[in-house]
This record gives structure tokens, C-alpha cells and sequence, in this order.
């Protein structure tokens, strides 16, 4: 089992969800967070002082699968999320030990479908 | 970094060529300051001479509701309708909502102040029953405010309240098109806009609805518009309406859902339009009297009912009866009684009511998913259409046979009203469409799509709406 | 996908219901509708009949400032008292609240044109100094204002001004009921509830206090309630909370802390009612004059006093002092010299608003803890209270002797003040209970518990208040 | 825990010390009470000799105004600055702010009541064309509002209106100032110097400029200030100033960012302010007349030119216009027509707006960067500066040979604005600095790091502003 | 060492809050989410135009913790953060190599006590 | 390749993301979190009814970055966050298995470069 965590622009969420959808992945959890990276944040004013906002608005999504789907999924994102511009974002891919689905108390992959 | 001081320096152009052209435009007035200032010893003398020619007493009562009609008229732009439209649009666009509405307060007021006022009201060359170019558009008698001093009366009223007074509705009536455009329109083009639009568009309109005797649709032709119905609301509706076909959908539209991002702003908004809609219409009455507590009255009443109908319509279609629906059919049934507020009475305010918020659910509804414009947030659905159905239902229900106020034939005022509408439909129709076109060729209509999906607060005003 | 079908199908025929109901109470007036449209052209003459029975002249500055009052107490419910309950729900509920307000608003505008006004103000009948039905109740001599014509003159202004600034206390009255059952109430149950609880408590109520000569308290007992201490908010305070009674507590409540969630809104409202309050109490002097100066001065210092001693009390017991707590406060001090705002002195004033303040304190915390019911909002401990407090010591301040405008006996006053709150009390509770009940077994009262906890906006209203 | 309850037990000392200090202060005015109360029936017979000896009528028109004025410039400071000012403090202090205007409004309504009017407008020992004491300070006349009755008239209109009005003027100045130290003062603090501030400079300085016949600054000296220049803005911003430098900068500034947390908050502000402003200049004439309307007029006129100006200079300094450059620039030019807005025309106030807007940008850019303080919300780089710029530049353009209203000879009447200003500022700043001084070296002026780290809404009043 | 991520339904936050502090953890971390599932979004009006929301609101809970205790841990949520109903959430455990506690820099299970 | 989340006070994210910047990492992602831990909450008032807030808010960082800089990176952190109070926050460090950039498709260390 492994987690895909991809942070990607805020505007691709709908594209990615739809993208990773399409590859027979069931659920996923989203969350908004601040990047900092290549990508330069913009500039603010206030009353005429400029100031640099540094960290940009991304998405994160987690998705835990089971192994074979991983290879599918990044590239389903990939795909998606990519403008070709800076700051498109990445993925990263680790190990999970177990999943378990709260409602029915199944584990493993059964608990993913 | 190299981009980015680039992109500013563009920026910094774009902004001295919008200035120049608006000084360009307003170039030719400021002749008239030295002049205006060597007459400054004559303007007292001048008075005399001013539209008020018996120079009637001023009724203090009058003036105290109209100060304060001034400031709820006021009070209806900043802060009223920039919460409502501001509510309406995603997070990232809210600033560029309330900038748009707070510059063109500011815009408007500085232009109105150099020939505005005079161009909309002055009278000179006006003859009752006769049709002459003045009955259009009104002469430079008045620029710089010539004429507007302390001791100026016109009715009832010192002439300054008089003038305040409409600066108030020449600043609404651009700031309700900006939601036609919203969330992609360049400040740069909402000025220049602004300007030329108020200049060609607002002021010979209002002129030929409200100078008085020899007015082309007031006085000539006998339209009833108590407080802007044809004026303020057909004409930035049909605005907006054009606005929005040319400027294209906002990217995403309509797969994309783009919920209101803050609806609390949206429905105090509302409220606020609500309350400040008693200066608007109430004061049109330019008194303290009947006539305007009978236009606040029927004001209520019909807000009321179209804000009933049209949540009860989303009820019944849709199961759920929203805040949104119920706000959007308050304002439908407020734009709607306005040129009919002076002169209908509560049966006739009912009726407006109701038929303004079940046709304006339509425009707002399926006439826009059926046409396919994007008009971002209704301007064109609640004011064009609710301003079009009040205009036409003034014409019947202002009949006394119909509890109304005044000794019409019925079926003679619908026409005039009809006319009056299609007319300012279609002088505000095509000078619209002429000055945005122009302004796409020159200083461009609307940011480019890397903007668009950062967002105008970031990207052209440098600013984050909320850091919370 | 099934589920939501049927719940939707079972909103629409929940939305029938309810305008069936609603119907069905507006449907005998519906009648009068051809009678009165066919009676219009007498509606000129039976002005001279009217309330006002020698036709005095309009008094431009009177109705200047009454037509300010109408628009400031509007203001005071939309967007007033909206932001100010608004603010102190959940996130979730928090266009529940809004839509409330929203919606009372349009809808006791619709019943009150209908046969409200009538059965609050119609003289019909009444005779000084004698008691019959119409000491207690008005006919339906005005229905569809009938009578309310642009001519039609009461005290020193314009009827249709009087029947619009009486129409603003008709509206904010069963919108300040709703603080004891936001979250958990039915949209389609608050609105039946407004209706019937308008027609059969405020209107009678309403009557008795203000119809002038003959009614049961103002006159026969004499009861000071200068501005609605007895009819707005000891009244709305026991339906507030016989409501929450009624309903039960939140789900939650009280072991699961339910903070504002958003303390901006509820102090913005907050300064929006203290500013919307000089109409609603120096309005009802229903002159500019002294007694209207009086009333606003006052009214500001007991404001100021409920406010500070309420943040004191907080500082000492819980060693800081609070924004709503102060904010509350003050809306305390605001409810208690509502009823004294036209007979006290600033002593008085001092007095009141040192007393609501602290007294209201207890209410919204001890006496609700201890006694257990969820007045979500307070509804009952700030306006029920408060009112209390106040029309009780308006009874002993507005004497002369101790700095107040009236020559009274204070003991005499002091229990015709009790009767009249008792008898309030006593009348507002049986009827609140029976109508809350009633719609309890038909439509029921409350959201299942799955709508309580994904909040009403989506629930009820499918809207979400932010989207940030 | 032990912490808590030690931290807590501190606050609750605290409280009580706040609240002895408060009392201490206003302790010898108490001792009148008795004998105020005592005299209560003299009152009506005291009025006679009230300040308006031959007693003239009241005009409703006149009184409608001054009631209405008095709403609008209490809706300015709630909610109408407190929105402006609490958007641009970080979410953690926004209710701080709010808080400590709303205090302030409570705080300097009880303490007017009890002294402040008689300080600031008893005429007791003033003679037209001499100095003494009394030009200076008023006396203990009308302690308790001894002598407000429902009857007393001044000029126009009832006292009590007056008194509410010239209140509302008290509460704004000092909520100003706040804006110098937000962020990071005691609340106590905030509470003790508001009450010495408005003891010791405001009701003096308004004493000299307001009082009538024989006041310092007003009378002997001719310093024009019809709204308050003088009085409210360059006394607010030197206060503004001093405590600034006394108090110290925030933790932080100017290396952290500290953008606004919510500019929809501070642009719906800036709205309120505008739209309250008309009462506060417009009211100022004490009258509905052409001067009211003139007032108005201007203050339109130059808040647009300051707005304008503001956003161009940043367009072009920094390529991006922004909503809180605009807002801020129309707040500098309210600030700056204010003690010119009853005496100067449309172009006076085009020049006063724009000069205001430039110069104020300065001040709140370069100036405060410069000399390195951190005046947070730019109390005195608006305030101050722009009050200054007003007081100044009405000397010039009163003129009528400059479209103005007074017959002065402009180098004259500009050395009296200039002592004037000094005069204020001097005053002001030594008092300020002693009331500041004393304050931090008894109970402290500044929170402890972790307070201001923490924030002051959850340190100092157990809050949070927002839980959506 | 393990981290457990549990999504949960954001009413039941207060209640897992509770059984996890109950079979004796100190500590966790809490955020706010949406999530993508078999639960259905809900439907919202927008001037009569309807869309559906598909993201939910979800509350994700990051617990680390020595392994001895996930059994119990995972159990605690379980038993907790269901109602039964579709859109409970999942419980994904993965493995952690170090905790560092930064007050004092212990690291290793002593940093999580 | 590790996965360096620490939880930290949030007025602290500034300096720490200098600290992390300046041992050579470029790219980071932060997100907004509640804390539950040895540190109490704050108490509010409402209307006279005392409550206590019992999550604190946090700021949890998130840097996958390769093997060598992990040391580096976590003494950087400590140093910057720590204040010596209660509630400075933890470190865990996590296996990541990948990393991809989006833009360009890269993967492993030179995606994070
Ligand atoms: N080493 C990293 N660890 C965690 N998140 C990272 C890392 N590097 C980049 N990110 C995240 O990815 C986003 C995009 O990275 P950036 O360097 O701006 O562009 P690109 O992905 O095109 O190289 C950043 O805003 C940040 O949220
Ligand atoms: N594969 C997954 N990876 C990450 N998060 C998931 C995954 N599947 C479900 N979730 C999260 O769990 C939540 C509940 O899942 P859902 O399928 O709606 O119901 P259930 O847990 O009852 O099967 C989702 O909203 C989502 O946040
Ligand atoms: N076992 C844990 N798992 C996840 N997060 C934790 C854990 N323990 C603590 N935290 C997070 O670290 C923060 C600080 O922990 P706390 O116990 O308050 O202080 P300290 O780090 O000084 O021991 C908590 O608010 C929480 O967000």
C-alpha cells in the first residue's frame, strides 16, 4: 500500500480529482497549504509600502492505494496538473503499513475500494 | 524579477495613458476654470438667474430629508452594493469588486463637479413643449459647479443638496454595470469606462428624463420615471447586458462552479440596499410630504413581495428556498417599483412586486443559461429586466383607477412608457457598445488569462482580501 | 441519489404546505381585495374620515425625522440585528440566521399591508374611557391600507410615514425571537410562526399599548411604553422563551462549547442596532422636537452604562472583560430605556442602563444555567429581561420628582407598569404556546437531527456562508 | 493552572485598580449628584438662562437634521471606524480594536454626561472679546446635563440634541487615536488615558474652539474650524503621534509583514466613514440650510480628489493602485475639508483634496519610514497631516476671492489657522505625554511579549475573533 | 513508531479527542480537510442554478506514536468516529523512523510522551 | 529520500523557514494545523459562560528532501522553533520511497533540487 501526496495549483484541483477518478481510484482527502519553492510568491502593498507574499496558495491530495494502481495514479496527475510552468508542484510517494474503513472496521486493500 | 519589473512598467504606461485620457476628456473643461474663477464675484448675481427663477424659500424639513437622502443614496454604493456584489464573487477577485465600486464613487463625484451636473441638469436653451438639442443634453452653464453656491435654492431645497443629491444616482448607476464584468474586466478599461459612459451615456439620459420643462422623455413625451427606472436601471442594465457579451465568459464559466465566496457580505448588503433605497426612492420626491412617505411605503411593499415570490419560487423548483434567491429577489422587486414609486399606491406596488421577482427569477435564471452571456452577478437580469418590467407596469398602475396617484389613460402612458424604454434601450444599447469596443481596441477590455486565474486583487491591485 | 430526491420531493410538498397555510390565514382579506380596489376612488374622501379627524397640516421636519426613523429601524433588523445574531452561531447556521431575518422582513411587510396595520391601528370603535373588543384588538377598516393615501395626515405627518415606521417594529419584533432557536428550528416552522404570532400577539398587543385613545393599557391603564418595551421586547423575550421550552436544547448544548464564529459580525451589529435605535426610540417622539432630543439623549446613556457595568462585572468575575459581553451590555441598556426614552431624565437614564445591565447579566448567565433551557442567543435573557427591567422602572424615573418629564403618583405608576407587563407576559406566553405547539403537531418544530448537524444553511437553504 | 489563576488574579487587581482610578476621577463630580438632584425642579425655570438667552424657537426642520447628523457621526465611530481600523490589524487583535471602540463610545458618554458637555460648552464667565479662565475651560454649570431639559433650545434646536450631537464628536476623537497603538496597549490603559485625554485636552480644546463668544481660539483668535480640524483630527493625530513614539513599536515591525487581516472589513469602513461624515460636516452647519448643503457638497468633492490622488500616486509609484491606498487617500481627504466644509467652494475643496491626498501619502509612507515610529493605522499620518493640511489650506480658500464664503484677508486668516494648529499641537502634546507617562509607570501602557505574541484577543478579553 | 492518520466526520473530533487521550497519548495534531469518498457531496442553489459540492468536510487526526500503542489507538478511533454511516473515514498507518521533541530535543519515544 | 513534518508555533514559521532555506533546501509546504499536547489551551468567555479552547493553533511543515540533509535540516529547525516553552512543537521524520516533479516529469533527489 502506498500514499501518493501530490501538492499541485490550487485552479487543476477539479482536472487532477477527475484524472485520478478515471483511473479507478475511489476517494481521496484534499487539503490547502502554502508552497514555498521556485516559484516567487507575489508582490503586496500596503498604504505604499511593498512587501513579498513567499509562500503561494497549492493543493495537496493524499491518495492511499495499493501498489499496482501507483504507477497510474502519478501519471494521471502528472498529466493533469501540469501547465509547464514553474511551481506546477510534486508528488511523493511512501509506504503505508495499513489502511482501516472506520465504518465497516475492514483493513487492507478492501478498505481502499 | 526581470518579469516582474516589466510587467510593472507596462503597468506603470498603462496607468499615465489612463490618466492622460482622462484628463484628455476632461481637458477641455478646465478652460473654464480661469474664467470660472474671475466670475466667482458674480456667482452670488448669478444665482438669481439659476433654475430656480422666483427663487423660492428653502423649507427646512425638505432639506433635512434630503441631506439624508443624499447619505443613504450614498450609503446604497459604498458600502451597499459593493458587500452585495462583493459576496458574490470568489475570494480572489472580492477587492477588485469594492476598489471598482469605491473609484468610480470617487470618479464620478470629480467629473459631476466639472460639467457632469451641468450636462445632466442644466437647463439653459430648454423650452417647455419645444424639442431643440437641449431637450438631449444639457449646456456647460453650470461646469464647475458655476452657479452652486450657499444661497442657490432650486424647489424647496438649497441648490447644493439638489446636486449632491443626483451625484449620488450618476454614481450607482455605473457602479451596478461593474457586475456584468466582474472578476475580469482591467481597472484601467472600469475607468475609462466609467467616464466615457457617464459622459455619453448617464448624463444625456438623465437630462432627457429629469431637467424639467422641454426634456426630450420627461417633459415632451410624458414618461414617468419617479426615481430612475429608465435613468438608473434599464440604462445599466442594457449596459451590462452589452458589457457582458463582449467581454466574454470568465474562464471556467459555467462548468466551473463559482459559488458566492462570502454570502454573509452578500445579504447584509442586500439590507443595506434596502434601507438606503428609501433615500433613493423616497427622496426623489424632493420633499418631506406625502408623496415621499407614499413612495417609502410602496418601496417596502413591493421589495417585499418579490423577495416573498421569488423564494418561494426557488421553493417549489427547487425544494430549497435560498438566501441568495430571497436577497437577488428583494433588489428585483427595489429596482422595479422605482420609477413607479411616486405614483402608484399599495395594491399597485403588490402587483409590481410580484411580477418582478417571478420574471426577474427568469432572467437571472433561464433567460441567461439560455442565451449563454456570462453576466457574472445579475446586473443585467435584476436591473435591466426588473427596471423594463417596473418602467412598463408604472404606466398602468400609476392610474388612480388602479389606486395609483395620477389621471392617466391607460393604455397611452404604457405606450410612452414603452417608448421612453426602448428608446433608452437603444441610445445606451449602441454608445455602450461604441465605447467599450473602443476601449478594447486601445487600452484592451480585459486581463489576460494568467490574471484571471491568480485572481484581481493580486494581480492588479497587489492585495489580498483576507490574510485571516 | 434516491435519498435526495425524496427529501427534496418532501421539501416542495413542505413548501406547498406552508404557503397553504400561509394562504389560508391571508385568505379571507383576499375578499376585501375587489371591494377595496372598487372603493379607490373614495379613497381620497375617506382620508377626511381617517384617524386624524381635523386634517392638520404636515410638518415637513416632523416627517423628515420619521422618515429617517423608518429607514434607521429597518437598518436595525437587516442588517442589524442579522449580523448581530448572526455572528454568534456556527459557521453552519449562520445563513439559517441571516434568511430568518431576511424573510420575516418581506413577510410581515405582505401581512401587515393586508390586514395588519388595521388590526393594530384601526380606531374603529374605541371610545375614551370606555372597554370593549376594540380596547383590545382593531378591525379591518384599513385592510390593504385602505385610507393610506399620499393626502392622509396623522399627528403632524403623512399617514403612509406612520404606517411605515409602525410596519419597521411589526418586523423586528418576531426577528428578535429568533435568537432562542437559531440553529435547530425549521425555516418553513419560523415562518408560520411569524405569521400567526404577528396576527395573534403583536397586533393585539400592539393595539392595546398604541392605538391611542380607549386601548387597554396606553389609555385605560396607562402604561408608559414610549417606544416598545411592553410590545416589542417583553413580548418578543416571553415568545423567546417559551420557544426555547419548547423546542429543546441544541444538540450539544450545553457540554459542547458553541462560540460565535465571528465576533466581527456581532459587534458590527451590535453598533448598527445602538445607531439604528435613535429612530426606533427618538423616533417615537413622532416630531423632531424636544421630546425626540430627549429620548436620543437618553437612550445613549443608559446604552453607555449597560455597557460598562456589564464589561465591570465580567472583568471582576472573570478577570477580563469581554467584547460581547460589552457589546451585550449594551444592548441591554438599549432594551430597558426603550420603554422610559420618552419620559425620563438622564439620571433616570443613568439609572436604567446601570440596572438592565446588570440584571440582564445574570440573565443570560446564572438564571439561564441554572434553570437549564438553551436560549441559544439570549433572546429571552437580554429582551425579555431587559424589558422587563425597564418598563418596571420607567414606572419610578419618569416621575418629575426624580428627574423624569411625567407628573405621576410612582407607586400608582409602578403597578400600572406591572399590570401591564403581567398582563403581557400572561397573554404573550399562552398564545406563544399554543401557536408553537400547534405547528409542532402539523408541520413540526425542529430538523431532524442529521440537518442540526450539518447546519441549516445546507440543510435547509443549500447555501454555504463562506466559501473562502 | 497555578499560572492561570495567577495571571487571572493579576487581571482581576487590575480591574478593580482600573476601575478605582476611573471612579477617583470622576469622584468630586458625584458629590453633585445630590444637589443636582435636589434642584431637578429648578430645572425647567434654569433653562431660561441656558445658552440661548432669547430663548428662540425650535425648528422641526433643523432638529430633523442635527438627530439625524448625531446617528451618522455615532455610526462612524460604530461601526464605522472600528470596521475600518479592525480590518488591518492581524486577525488576532482584530477584537481589540473593536472592543476599545466600543468601550470608548460607552466610556466618554457617561463621563460627558456627568462633566464633559459642561467642561467643553458651559459659557459660565465668558465675555465676548476677553480673555480669562473661562476662554480657556468651561465651568461645572451643567454637570449631570443640569439644565437638558425636553425645553432648553439652542439656537435652532432642542439642547438635548445638541449635547447628543457635540457627544458623538467626543467619542470619535479618541477612538482615533487608537489607531496609533493598536496591537499592543493594555485595555486598561486604553480605558484610563481615554478617560484623562478626554478630561484634560479634548473638552478643553473643543472649550476654545466651540464655546461661542469669547472662546480662546474660536473667538479672540478667528480660527476657523467648522467640523473640527482643529479639535478632532490634528488633536487626534498629535495624541496619535505621541503615544506612538511612547509606547514603542510593535514587536516585529517593520522587518515582519503585518498585512491587513480583512480589507473587505476596512473598505466597507471607509464607506461608513464617508457616508457618516455628512453628518458630521453637514451637521456641523446646526442647521438644514444652504450651508448644510454647501458643507456637504464639498465634503464630497474633496474626499473624491484625495481618493483619486492617492490611487494614482501609487499607480504610478508602484504600478499597482490599491483599495486600501483609496480608501485611505478618502479618509484623508474627509479628514482635511473638515474644518474647511462650511466655508470654502467646489474648487477650494478640489484643492484640498488633492493637496491632502498627496501629502498624506507621504505621511503615511515616507514620513513614518523615515523618522521610524510605528503609528500603526496611521492615526497621525492621516489625521494629524491631513487635519493640518485642512486647517491650513482653510485659511486660504475661506476667502471668497477664492470661491469661499468669509470675507478674510488670506494672509491674516492663515496665521490664525497656523497659531491655532500650533497652539493645539503644543497643548496636546505635552498633555498627551504626561497622561501617557503617568499611565505607564502606574499600571503600565503595554501588554508583556507573550500577550502581544499571543495576541490580544484571546490575552486580554478571552476571545477570538473568528471560529468559521 | 508509527503515524496514524485517521479522516473522521468533524462532529466526532471531539469525541476521538477524548478516546485517544483515554488509552493514554498525549499528544496530535489536527486539520482540516475535504474529502473525496463514496459519501456524496451535497447539492447548493446559486440564483437557481444548482451544483453539486463534492468535497466534504473532513477532519484529519496525525497521531505518532510507539507501536505497542497503535493497536489501541486505532481501535479508540474506531470505536469513537463511528456512526454507521457512509463518509466515517479511513485510518491509514504508516511508519515513522524519529520524533524530535524541539523544546528539548530528546528524540525517540521519550519525545512523544 | 525522507520526509522531514514538524509541528511548530506558528509566529515562528518565518524564522524557521530562513533556517531550513539556509542549509540549502528549496522547497517546503505548510499548512495551517490544531494542536492537542502537553500545552493548555486558553480559556474564552461567552456572555458570562467560561469555556476552554483546548487546540492550539500550529503550523506543521512539511520538506522531503534526500538522506544526507536530513541532520542538517532538523538541527536548523530546532534551533529556529525552539523558544524553551512548553508547546514548541515536534519533528518526525518519515521514509518517502519518490519524488516526481510535476512540471518536468523528473524524479528522485533531482526533483527536489
Ligand atoms: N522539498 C519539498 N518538500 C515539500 N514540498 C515541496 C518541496 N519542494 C517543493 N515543494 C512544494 O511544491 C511546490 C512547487 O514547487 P516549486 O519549486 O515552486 O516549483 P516546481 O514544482 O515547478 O519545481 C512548492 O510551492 C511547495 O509547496
Ligand atoms: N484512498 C483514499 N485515500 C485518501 N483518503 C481517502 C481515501 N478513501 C477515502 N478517503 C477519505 O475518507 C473519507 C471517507 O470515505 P468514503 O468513501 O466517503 O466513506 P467510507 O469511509 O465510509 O467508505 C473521504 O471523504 C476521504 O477524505
Ligand atoms: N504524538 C503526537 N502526534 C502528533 N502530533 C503531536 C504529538 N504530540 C504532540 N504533537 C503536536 O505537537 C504540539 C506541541 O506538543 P506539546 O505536547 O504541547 O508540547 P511540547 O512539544 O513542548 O512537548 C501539539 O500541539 C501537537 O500539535
Amino acid at each position: 500500500m502506498r500514499k501518493v501526496e501530490a501538492i499541485i495549483k490550487p485552479f487543476k484541483l477539479e482536472d487532477v480529482k477527475e484524472a485520478i477518478a478515471a483511473v479507478g481510484v475511489q476517494g481521496l482527502t484534499v487539503s490547502e497549504v502554502k508552497g514555498f519553492g521556485r516559484q516567487k510568491g507575489h508582490k503586496e502593498l500596503y498604504r505604499g509600502a511593498e512587501y513579498v507574499v513567499e509562500f503561494l496558495p497549492k493543493v495537496k491530495l493524499e491518495v492511499v492505494l495499493s501498489d499496482d494502481k501507483v504507477r497510474s495514479v502519478v501519471d494521471a496527475i502528472v498529466k493533469a496538473a501540469g501547465t509547464g510552468n514553474i511551481g506546477d508542484g510534486k508528488i511523493f510517494i511512501s509506504p503505508v503499513e495499513e489502511a482501516i474503513r472506520i465504518r465497516t472496521g475492514e483493513s487492507g486493500d478492501i478498505a481502499l475500494s | 524579477m526581470g518579469l516582474t519589473l516589466r510587467l510593472r512598467g507596462t503597468s506603470v504606461v498603462r496607468g499615465v495613458r489612463i490618466l492622460a485620457l482622462l484628463l484628455a476628456l476632461a481637458g477641455p473643461m478646465f478652460a473654464a476654470w480661469g474664467q470660472d474663477a474671475a466670475d466667482a464675484v458674480d456667482v452670488a448675481a448669478a444665482t438669481e438667474e439659476a433654475p430656480t427663477p422666483e427663487a423660492p424659500a428653502i423649507d427646512s424639513g425638505d432639506t433635512a430629508w434630503l441631506l439624508t437622502s443624499t447619505a443613504l443614496v450614498l450609503f446604497m454604493t459604498i458600502p451597499g452594493l459593493s458587500l452585495f456584489y462583493g459576496g458574490l464573487v470568489r475570494s480572489k477577485n472580492v477587492l477588485s469588486v469594492l476598489m471598482q465600486c469605491f473609484a468610480i464613487t470617487a470618479l464620478v463625484t470629480l467629473l459631476w463637479t466639472i460639467y457632469g451636473y451641468s450636462v445632466a441638469f442644466d437647463t439653459t436653451g430648454m423650452e417647455d413643449g419645444t424639442f431643440n438639442l437641449n431637450s438631449l443634453v444639457g449646456g456647460f452653464a453650470h461646469i464647475f459647479l458655476k452657479g452652486v453656491t450657499p444661497d442657490a435654492v432650486t424647489l424647496t431645497i438649497p441648490l447644493s443638496v439638489f446636486v449632491c443629491f443626483q451625484l449620488t444616482f450618476a454614481i450607482i448607476t455605473p457602479a451596478l454595470i461593474i457586475g456584468a464584468f466582474a472578476e475580469r474586466m482591467k481597472f484601467s478599461a472600469v475607468l475609462v469606462f466609467t467616464a466615457l459612459w457617464f459622459t455619453f451615456v448617464y448624463a444625456p439620459i438623465c437630462h432627457m428624463v429629469w431637467s424639467g420643462p422641454g426634456s426630450l422623455m420627461g417633459s415632451l413625451w410624458g414618461v414617468l420615471d419617479f426615481a430612475g427606472g429608465t435613468v438608473v436601471h434599464i440604462n445599466a442594465g442594457i449596459a451590462a447586458l452589452v458589457a457582458a457579451l463582449l467581454i466574454g465568459k470568465r474562464k471556467g464559466y459555467p462548468t466551473t462552479p463559482m459559488p458566492p465566496h462570502n454570502m454573509t457580505m452578500t445579504v447584509t448588503g442586500a439590507g443595506m440596499l434596502w434601507v438606503g433605497w428609501f433615500g433613493f426612492n423616497a427622496g426623489s420626491a424632493v420633499a418631506a410630504n406625502g408623496s415621499a412617505g407614499m413612495a417609502m411605503l410602496v418601496t417596502q411593499i413591493a421589495t417585499a413581495c418579490a423577495a416573498l415570490i421569488w423564494m418561494f419560487i426557488e421553493w417549489f423548483k427547487h425544494g430549497k428556498p435560498s438566501a441568495l434567491g430571497t436577497a437577488t429577489g428583494a433588489v428585483a422587486g427595489l429596482v422595479a417599483i422605482t420609477p413607479a414609486s411616486g405614483t402608484v399606491g399599495p395594491m399597485g406596488a403588490i402587483v409590481i412586486g410580484l411580477a418582478s421577482g417571478a420574471i426577474c427569477f427568469l432572467g437571472a435564471t433561464s433567460l441567461k443559461r439560455g442565451l449563454g452571456y456570462d453576466d457574472s452577478l445579475d446586473a443585467f437580469g435584476v436591473h435591466g429586466i426588473g427596471g423594463l418590467v417596473g418602467a412598463l407596469l408604472t404606466g398602468i398602475f400609476a392610474s388612480t383607477s388602479l389606486g395609483g396617484q395620477v389621471e392617466i389613460d391607460i393604455v397611452t402612458q404604457f405606450i410612452q412608457q414603452l417608448k421612453g424604454s426602448v428608446v433608452t434601450i437603444v441610445y445606451c444599447g449602441v454608445l455602450s457598445f461604441i465605447i467599450l469596443k473602443l476601449i478594447d481596441v486601445t487600452i484592451g477590455l480585459r486581463v489576460d488569462e494568467a490574471q484571471e486565474t491568480q485572481g484581481l486583487d493580486i494581480s492588479l491591485h497587489e492585495e489580498a482580501g483576507y490574510n485571516i
